[in-house]
């Protein structure tokens, strides 16, 4: 068995696991019914899932004699930026009140995506559902 | 070699496959909705899923030419989604 | 003189007198006078060739192609209207001057006079047909400018209208015959027509030609039914009504009658229309003026009467009816023109033409009197004065017609007419002159002073003269008479005299007198009668049919062109499929050349996406948000689907893109209503579906169509594939089109973006100066806003990826020739890179520390690719001629230097300037007056508590 | 080589951003630039028409690239003449919207101004589809730019509608384009005309499809009933000199149509015999007709004007669409003519409305320059609705005279002489209600807006209406070169291998296919 | 020196980040390609300190690489108990919280890297920061000891982010 | 595969036609859009579809897709995106000055609706 046998194998495998991943990620996605607890799946469980898949592809690239490593990179701008559309969402969550209130924070007022400008208390509606 | 390059196969079929099917599994919960915070959401999956089919095709097709198509989509695909929440939060995304 | 001068001299001198108006009135009459003299004289000057019999012409090529030239022609026909014309134009000028009052534009007036003159004496002297048709109109126009020229009565612009409209009907209707006629005979030349009478009666087109043309004539001469605008067309100033009514404008139908009597006349059908035109008008118009208790008005329907009598006399066909029609022409020229002056007197003095008012004059205005006096009885047909002679003429031409089989039908009627002719003089003498002094005249009428009644005196003279001596009258009539026969007829023997012997006409014009004196006796119960009897008014229902036609023509066009942009777009898009399907019909098809590929799973799959989001985007338009959500993955898609069939660029290109549309829509969409309410009707829903489907299929067919099948050709890309290296000195062809193959469509793009940036940017600015500005100020969100605009994450987050963005966009621009990418991503991701700095930390805080204005970036992107074209001047290549070489430096591997790169950079420039010019602006527009500029990059930050000793500094010091 | 050809295109292009970066805030540089643009343009032109007057063709290979590979232009005696004529009606208009103030009352308007140039002549020089799509992109965002110049509620709503069908017009060009390179493999003109006589009579439905979307997309221009929808609010709201130099845009339409369907698809072209045989004609009839009746039910007489802009348009397609040579001849007369007439018209209104406020077609007090804006508008009106003495007389009489031998030339000559007279009539009523109906209202009203517009303004206007004497007085001159033009388009193998056979970069004559 | 230093690289790690982005794009390592990146690396950070006025001090990269390592083994575990809750719990069973996480850390870099950390690794979002920048707030996917997961973050985040941001 | 791509572009354009005529100014520009990419990707296949051979040059392939097309629909993406650009500005003005965003002009109220008939 070679190395890129190996290499081979190693693709195939990272490719499952990411499709894996990736599948379980957006189950979470439609099966949970709160906004909150399917923002969970996607955000992270797709993130490694499509991170297993860079894998495969560095792997098979390596397999294929021109080893590559700049992959690295496209999981490392997912990575860096994942959080941020997660927690951008989440205060979409909590400001169109479509979630469980959460609690006071322990010592400030209250959480910065509540704290409604004065001018804007008397307005409704808007783009919520 | 062949069991390998075989195995490759069926595994490149699997991923296509589950991909496909997460794109359309993430365009259901985005008509579904009922939130914006949940069509964002299905929005911003099937970006990173269609990152995943780039890399993919990029396997499958043996090429290397993908890299910056997936580049670029890991590197500003959070950017609408960011645009989209603000647009919800703020209503004016550049204040 | 030339022909040409005599016909320029009015035209040119009608700029004159328009210069002069500051000169004084009589500075205006003046030189107004001269231009008209020289051109008598210059008249004059030709009367030996016209004398001798010669035909004096002159011509200048204009459109020969066309057929339409500069010819001009001088025979007897067109040397006695000329001196009509140019004659009685004198005395309407010298008259004029005094009839004007000081409120009056005279400069004005006399401008339109000469045009008017200039373009009736060209109608006369043409020997083009086309030419013809152009002086034709230009009488139509200028006539309209004079009969209007007291713009503030409303009769005077009703009845310029009128006279245009009519007599403008008539001149289109006369180019189709005028162009039938030049196509039998192969010539627009008059010269060349007048010689194919066989020719052109033999053709088939004769009468469509005959009618077209007559057309023309009756409406410009006033005949029934086109008889009514005559008399509205008296709102003119007098001497206007004068010169149009008596020698020029109305005469024109007659002259073209005349003129063209070789060729059309002498047949039947010629006969039917011509005849009876002429003996309708006559008798109607008369019965008519002998009601009109309006001097001008009486005088006018005389007029249409009289050319009715002239016209009948050219339908005749004979040739004794064209020297008698010819002959009144002359008689009537200069007692009708005597008279109209001498109404205008009377106007003037007592401040009314009501006959109604007026009686008792004769004493009052004897010189008007005795003027007006003789010109009506000739008019009446008393012996002694010019027009009896011609009228005796007509009766006994009468006397030899025959219509509809009734020998005693034209007699009769001509009689008749005659008879009410005689009366209405009567009538005009005596009721306006004869009879007790009254007391109560608007104003106190007495004679004018010479410069005024001189005019009409002139011209009772030559009523008198020739009444007298009609032998002095013969020869010339006989000339013109002869060459209005061509060579068709020979000229009567017959003498001009008083006396004929006891012939029939002179027992019907005893009649006629004699009847006329009788009806004067039973007046008053005659008007009873014509009151009491009803009578369609022409004014009135021309009027009706014009606001009609003007209503119905609102009632197309306005709801159709009512800004229904929907409509619009509904009727264009169904225009369009069935053309197209008319095309597909019409044509052939083959069978398919190439093998279909089979479909892929995950071509299926994104087919599914693509086709789910467009229907849902179709489904839940409605909801803004959302749709803007779906269009996002409809453009993803795409972006995919580029990637799959082998287009990276693409790919990149659509996915940059739509991330900067969501964001450019997303800024719009603030101010917009978030939901687009229901409106449409089901029905309008089903049609509009209707239209979609059917433009849809139309697509899919014709991309199926060619899908399947090769092109017939090698496509010129192979040329391109080959050469991208050798002569771009790429590897990325897609690259290499974009930058050398077809660096021009790249260079218009590039202007094309830096355009919508400037729009954009100039609107902003509109707006931000205009009333939105308060409105935009003191707007309300219309949704509570969440607190924390700039959060933490976010910016620490870009504080980081910003610079590494901002190097792959670098990086993406440096390899785009070899590479997918290129300046246009690359701009793209730097743009991105700093909307993203503008999301984290505001719009304010983020512009105040840029440093480069962005119209400077577009301008300089756009200049860079511009000069990197011109650059290839100075080696002496085309515009945009690459080059390239290999350096190396060390450290570094040998890399590529190339022209194209630099083009490329100026691609990249303005993409950058234009996205964020276009951003910003929509940004600038939701600046809000409530606000006050962020003074940190972001609203939370701990770290400000205990800041560290040396970052302390102020965070806006570059503002 | 030459490079002229390209400076028509260049110059503007350069002289726009040069103008945005160094004068932004300097009207009257902006104007002093502008101009000079303008008049050397002038002078290239006049030059270029100099040097293909002997039936030369001059040819630009973009980037050195030979036809088909690359982009080129082309000149020959059509495309420089439209090239002149937008010259010198853009000088004019420049010196009104300058004289009146236009330029500035918003921002940009000579960088959009020169950018509006290079897209018009871009599209009268190029000999590439694709190119032709791209000028056309840029003579259309430029006309965005310049249609909303100074802002307004009915500018802008009218604006939105403007654009969105010209989006709809677009997007149907690129259809075309696409066709015509699934069929053909080429998107260069003289290649193509080369290419589409391959075409067999077994397989026609794509040239002929593709042929069709082309000419929509060129009718949508030159706004031909029922596509013409876009332009009566579009010109009527625009500022008077942009809604002037919009004349020359439906011109665009109409040369792209006599291009492409004389040495492309020409009559005699068995492939796409038939197309449009059936439908161009009576469409022009009908804007013919539409444009008339329009003039007739205007209520405002900025509209007036759009729907004559239309009906002239309807008069040129009717001579183009004989597809003879005698109808491209008289077409071409006549754009001349219905340019110049429509932009002075346009610019006359404008008159009324610096002294009347609006231009409604209603009874209102008398205004400053009365006398000779109503002089001007006389002038404009008769050239408009074809009466003599001026060129659209002598127009007219050449589409009548060419239509002779056409099957419908009963139609043409009833719908031309009868809708000429609608137009008068439609005139007359406009002219007298607002240049006579206004001395009989009462002066007391006459303090309120007495402005009168600036002397520039009647020059500008003045001299429009002076090149239409002009275009009268020398019409015999005028006829024998669009004579001469018509028979080149008709016998294009000059053109064809002027562009196919010049070697270029990498390429020997014949090369290639 | 210090100054003129800091004039030039106003973010020194940012153009080694930098430098080694450029690098991977690359996807080849060569001495040329290195020093471009580096003279990039100095050009962009230059360019765009404006919009980073602060420079961090006192960041430790040693330890960030070992907090890097601990997460990124987080990381994958956490996946795959998120991928057994996805897969097995039934929404009825779920047990989701809010938890609030009092912050010792100040510096928003630091504050970043730790809300980033807690939602990369499965299980935790974090969703808010309070209006002071004081306390975190956490989603938990499912949880029967919300304090225990604070805990656990303090301890096994914070505590280092606190030793590589001091 | 054709089948599909082809079915996509006649959906698309039937989507795209559908929202353009809708009645305000939003959803007739998401029209004009899906329009576009109807369009482009008819443009794009001009070119004919052929998977896995990008017109990158690569020593030793000789199979590239037609590049051409590419760059057109390159182009053209560039220029819709400006004129998207420019039709949201200019129908963003039109709302913001008369606050309506119908795309047709809207008949006179103020003839047609006489107000205090009770
Ligand atoms: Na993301
Ligand atoms: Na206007």
């Amino acid at each position: 068995m070679t190395l890129d046998v190996i290499a081979t194998y190693a693709t195939a495998v990272f490719l499952l696991i990411g499709s894996g991943f990736v599948i379980v990620g957006v189950i979470g996605l439609l099966k949970f019914n709160d906004p909150m607890t399917r923002l969970h799946a996607p955000t992270k469980v797709g993130t490694i899932g499509i991170g297993m898949l860079l894998l495969a592809s560095m792997t098979h690239a390596f397999a294929s004699g021109d080893g590559s490593l700049h992959e690295l990179l496209i999981m490392a701008f997912l990575f860096v930026t994942a959080p941020i559309s997660a927690n951008f969402i989440a205060k979409v969550n909590i400001h169109s009140r479509t979630c469980e209130v959460p609690p006071s924070p322990s010592r400030d007022d209250t959480w910065s995506t509540l704290k409604s400008p004065d001018l804007d208390q008397e307005i409704k509606g808007g783009v919520q559902e | 070699m062949t069991s390998a390059l075989g195995l490759l196969n069926i595994a490149l079929v699997i991923a296509f496959v589950s991909l496909a099917l997460g794109q359309v599994l993430s365009m259901v919960r985005l008509m579904l909705g009922p939130t914006y915070g949940d069509r964002i959401l299905a929005l911003d999956t099937m970006v990173i899923n269609a990152l995943g089919l780039v890399v993919v095709i990029g396997i499958r097709q043996g090429v290397q030419i993908y890299f910056e198509v997936s580049l670029l989509i890991a590197m500003l695909g959070f950017v609408s989604t960011v645009a989209l929440a603000r647009f919800i939060l703020r209503g004016d995304i550049i204040e | 003189m030339s022909l040409f001068l005599i016909v320029a001299l009015p035209f040119f001198g009608a700029l004159l007198p328009g210069l002069m108006n500051s000169a004084g009135r009589s500075a205006c009459a003046g030189v107004t006078f001269t231009v008209s003299l020289a051109a008598f004289v210059g008249l004059l000057t030709n009367l030996p060739s016209v004398l001798s019999g010669d035909v004096v012409m002159a011509r200048v090529d204009w459109m020969p192609a066309l057929g339409l030239n500069f010819t001009l022609m001088l025979d007897g026909l067109g040397f006695f209207f000329a001196l009509l014309i140019l004659g009685i134009g004198l005395l309407i000028i010298a008259y004029a001057r005094h009839y004007l009052s000081r409120d009056d534009n005279m400069g004005e007036f006399f401008t339109y006079l000469l045009l008017f003159q200039g373009a009736m004496v060209g109608i006369v002297l043409s020997d083009n047909i086309l030419l013809l048709l152009i002086f034709w109109e230009l009488t139509s126009l200028s006539s309209f400018l004079l009969i209007g020229y007291w713009k503030h009565l409303p009769e005077g612009r009703q009845g310029a209208r009128m006279a245009l409209v009519v007599t403008g009907t008539g001149g289109l209707a006369m180019i189709g015959g005028m162009l039938i006629l030049g196509q039998i005979v192969g010539s627009y030349d008059l010269s060349v027509i007048l010689a194919n009478r066989d020719l052109i009666q033999a053709d088939p087109l004769y009468v469509p030609a005959l009618i077209l043309i007559l057309l023309g004539c009756f409406t410009k001469s006033a005949q029934f039914p086109f008889h009514f605008w005559l008399p509205h067309a008296m709102a003119a100033p007098t001497p206007v009504s004068a010169y149009l009514h008596s020698a020029t404008m109305v005469k024109a139908g007659l002259f073209l009658m005349a003129r063209m009597w070789p060729v059309l006349s002498g047949t039947p059908e010629w006969f039917m229309i011509v005849t009876t035109a002429g003996l309708v008008t006559m008798v109607l118009a008369a019965v008519i003026a002998l009601f009109k208790h309006d001097l001008k008005a009486l005088l006018a329907f005389s007029t249409v009467s009289h050319l009715g009598l002239i016209t009948m006399l050219l339908g005749t066909g004979t040739a004794f009816g064209a020297m008698a029609a010819m002959f009144h022409i002359l008689n009537h020229a200069t007692f009708k023109a005597a008279l109209f002056m001498s109404a205008g007197i009377v106007d003037h003095e007592a401040h009314t033409r009501d006959i109604r008012r007026l009686g008792g004059l004769r004493t009052l205005m004897p010189v008007t009197f005795v003027i007006v006096t003789l010109a009506a009885l000739s008019m009446a047909g008393i012996p002694l004065l010019n027009g009896f002679l011609s009228k005796e003429m007509m009766l006994e031409e009468a006397t030899h017609t025959t219509l509809f089989g009734m020998p005693w039908l034209v007699p009769a009627l001509a009689t008749f007419g005659s008879l009410f002719s005689a009366a209405y003089c009567f009538r005009l003498i005596g009721h306006v002159f004869l009879g007790p002094v009254r007391n109560d005249y608007p104003a106190k009428p007495h004679d004018p002073g010479a410069g005024l009644w001189l005019p009409p005196a002139i011209l009772v003279v030559f009523v008198v003269g020739i009444g007298i001596a009609p032998f002095l009258a013969e020869p010339f009539v006989k000339l013109v008479t002869a060459s209005v026969l061509g060579g068709e007829a020979e000229v009567p023997k017959a003498y001009f005299k008083i006396w004929h012997g006891l012939v029939p006409a002179l027992f019907m014009s005893i009649a006629a007198v004699v009847g006329g004196l009788l009806l004067m006796a039973v007046y008053n119960p005659a008007l009873r009668l014509w009151d009491a009897a009803p009578r369609p008014e022409a004014k009135v229902i021309f009027e009706a049919i014009v606001e009609a036609v003007a209503r119905l023509a609102r009632r197309l066009i306005l709801p159709l062109h009512n800004g229904a942009f929907t409509r619009y777009a509904v009727i264009g898009a169904i225009a369009i499929v069935a053309a197209g399907l008319h095309a597909w019909i019409s044509g052939t098809a083959a069978a398919p050349t190439r093998t279909m590929q089979p479909a892929t799973p995950i071509a299926i799959a994104g087919w599914l996406m693509l086709v789910g989001a467009t229907c849902g985007l179709v489904l839940m338009h409605r909801d803004r948000l959302l749709s803007l959500i779906l269009i996002g993955i409809v453009g993803l898609m795409v972006s995919i689907g580029f990637a799959f069939f082998s287009a990276p660029d693409l790919a990149m290109t659509q996915f940059t893109v739509e991330v900067v549309t969501i964001i450019l829509l997303l800024l719009a969409l603030n101010f917009l209503p978030k939901r687009t309410p229901v409106e449409s009707s089901v029905l309008r829903r089903v049609r509009d579906a209707g239209v979609a489907i059917a433009g849809g299929l139309a697509t899919f067919t014709l991309a199926y169509h060619y899908l399947l099948r090769d092109a017939i050709g090698t496509p010129i890309s192979e040329f391109h594939l080959a050469n991208s290296y050798k002569g771009g000195g790429g590897t990325n062809v897609v690259n290499v089109i974009l930058v050398d193959f077809r660096g021009f469509d790249t260079y218009g793009e590039i202007i094309v973006l830096g355009i919508a940036a400037l729009l954009i940017y100039a609107l902003t600015e509109t707006l931000l100066r205009g009333p939105v500005r308060a409105r935009l100020l003191n707007r309300k969100p219309d949704q509570p806003r969440a607190g924390d605009m700039h959060p933490m994450m976010m910016v620490v987050l870009t504080r980081v990826v910003m610079p590494v963005v901002l190097m792959v966009g670098f990086y993406i621009f440096l390899r785009g020739h070899n590479e997918p990418g290129g300046g246009f991503i690359a701009g793209l991701i730097v743009s991105i890179a700093v909307v993203m700095q503008y999301m984290a930390s505001g719009f304010a805080w983020t512009s105040a520390r840029l440093k480069y204005p962005y119209h400077g970036v577009i301008g300089a992107g756009v200049l860079i690719a511009g000069l990197t074209g011109i650059g290839s001047w100075f080696v002496g290549k085309p515009f945009l001629t690459s080059d390239f070489t290999y350096v190396r430096i060390p450290p570094f591997q040998e890399f590529e230097l190339a022209t194209a790169a630099l083009f490329d950079l100026g691609v990249f420039l303005s993409v950058v300037g234009a996205v964020m010019l276009s951003l910003e602006s929509f940004s600038r527009l939701a600046r809000r007056a409530d606000e006050t500029d962020s003074e940190y990059p972001m609203d939370i930050d701990p770290s400000r508590d205990n800041p560290p000793p040396d970052a302390v500094q102020p965070a806006r010091e570059s503002v | 080589m030459n490079h002229w050809i390209i400076a028509p295109v260049v110059l503007p292009a350069v002289l726009a951003p040069f103008i945005v970066l160094a004068a932004r805030y300097h009207i009257g540089i902006q104007r002093t630039f502008s101009v000079a643009g303008v008049l050397a343009l002038m002078a290239i032109a006049l030059g270029l028409v100099v040097q293909v007057s002997d039936g030369s063709i001059l040819l630009y290979q973009l980037s050195h690239w030979a036809a088909p590979f690359g982009i080129v232009l082309v000149g020959d005696r059509l495309s420089t003449m439209m090239v002149l004529l937008t010259v010198v009606l853009a000088l004019f208009v420049l010196l009104y919207a300058i004289g009146s103030g236009w330029d500035n009352r918003g921002r940009h308007f000579h960088a959009l101004f020169q950018f509006q140039l290079m897209g018009i002549l871009g599209a009268f020089l190029t000999g590439d589809l694709f190119n032709l799509f791209v000028f056309f992109e840029v003579l259309l965002i430029a006309s965005y730019g310049l249609m909303i110049h100074a802002g307004g509620n009915a500018r802008l709503k009218a604006g939105v509608q403007y654009v969105l069908f010209n989006l709809v017009g677009s997007t149907l060009f690129l259809f075309a384009l696409g066709s015509i390179y699934a069929e053909t493999g080429t998107l260069n003109m003289a290649d193509l005309a080369n290419r589409v006589t391959l075409i067999g009579a077994e397989e026609t439905v794509g040239i002929r499809v593709a042929a069709v979307l082309l000419l929509l997309v060129f009718a949508i221009k030159a706004a031909v009933v029922p596509l013409h929808f876009w332009l009566p609010s579009s010109y009527a709201e625009a500022p008077a000199p942009v809604a002037a130099l919009f004349a020359i845009m439906t011109k665009v339409g109409a040369y792209a149509i006599i291009r492409v369907y004389t040495m492309i698809f020409p009559p005699d072209l068995q492939a796409t015999a038939g197309l449009h045989d059936l439908w161009l004609l009576p469409a022009a009839l009908v804007s013919l007709a539409i444009g008339m009746v329009g003039v007739l039910a205007a209520r405002r007489l900025d509209r007036l004007v759009a729907f004559s802009v239309i009906g002239s348009m309807g008069m040129v397609m009717v001579a183009i669409s004989l597809f003879t040579p005698a109808g491209i001849a008289a077409a071409l007369y006549y754009i001349v003519h219905s340019t110049l007439a429509g932009a002075a018209l346009f610019l006359i209104s404008d008159l009324v409305r610096t002294g009347r406020a609006n231009l409604e077609l209603t009874p209102q007090p008398p205004f400053g320059g009365l006398a000779l804006t109503a002089g001007l508008f006389f002038a404009g009106a008769i050239a408009m609705a074809g009466l003599p003495p001026l060129s659209g007389f002598l127009g007219k009489l050449l589409v009548l005279d060419a239509a002779i031998g056409s099957d419908l030339v009963v139609w043409i000559w009833v719908i031309v002489l009868v809708s000429s007279l609608i137009g008068i009539v439609g005139f007359a009523r406009a002219g007298s209600m607002v240049f006579w109906k206004s001395h009989g209202e009462a002066a007391s009203e006459v303090a309120s807006a007495m402005t009168r517009p600036a002397v520039l303004s009647y020059v500008a206007a003045g001299g429009l209406i002076s090149l239409l004497v002009a275009n009268t007085v020398f019409a015999g001159q005028m006829h024998a070169y669009t004579t001469t033009m018509a028979a080149e388009l008709f016998a294009p193998q000059p053109y064809i291998s002027t562009v196919v056979d010049t070697p270029g970069k990498l390429s020997k004559p014949k090369e290639g296919l | 020196m210090a100054r003129a230093f800091r004039w030039l690289l106003p973010h020194p790690l940012l153009t080694l980040l930098l430098t080694l982005v450029w690098t991977l794009l690359q996807n080849e390592v060569s001495a040329g390609m290195v020093v471009f990146g580096l003279i990039l690396g100095i050009i962009i950070p230059w360019g765009t300190s404006i919009w980073w006025p602060d420079t961090p001090k006192g960041f430790r990269p040693g330890k960030m690489i070992s907090y890097s390592i601990i997460v990124l083994w987080d990381i994958i575990v956490a996946n795959v108990q998120v991928a057994w809750i996805v897969l097995t719990v039934p929404n009825s069973r779920l047990k989701p919280a809010w938890i609030v996480v009092p912050l010792d850390l100040r510096k928003p870099e630091a504050i970043t890297v730790l809300a980033g950390t807690i939602t990369l690794t499965p299980g935790t979002v974090s969703a808010d920061l309070s209006d002071e920048g004081h306390s975190l707030l956490v989603h938990v996917l499912h949880t029967d000891d919300p304090d225990a997961v604070r805990d656990e973050i303090k301890v096994r985040y914070e505590r280092r982010l606190k030793e590589i941001f001091s | 595969m054709e089948l599909l791509v082809a079915t996509a572009i006649g959906i698309m354009t039937a989507g795209g036609l559908y929202l353009v005529l809708r009645l305000r100014t939003f959803p007739v520009i998401l029209g004009m859009s899906l329009l576009t990419y109807a369009v482009n990707v008819f443009l794009f296949a001009s070119g004919r579809l052929t998977v896995g051979a990008p017109p990158i040059l690569r020593d030793g392939v000789t199979t590239y897709t037609d590049p051409l097309p590419q760059a057109l629909v390159l182009t053209a993406i560039v220029i819709s995106f400006g004129m998207t650009a420019v039709v949201v500005m200019i129908a963003l003005g039109a709302f913001l000055g008369a606050d309506d965003d119908h795309v047709d002009d809207q008949p006179d109220t103020a003839d047609t609706k006489p107000e205090g008939k009770a």
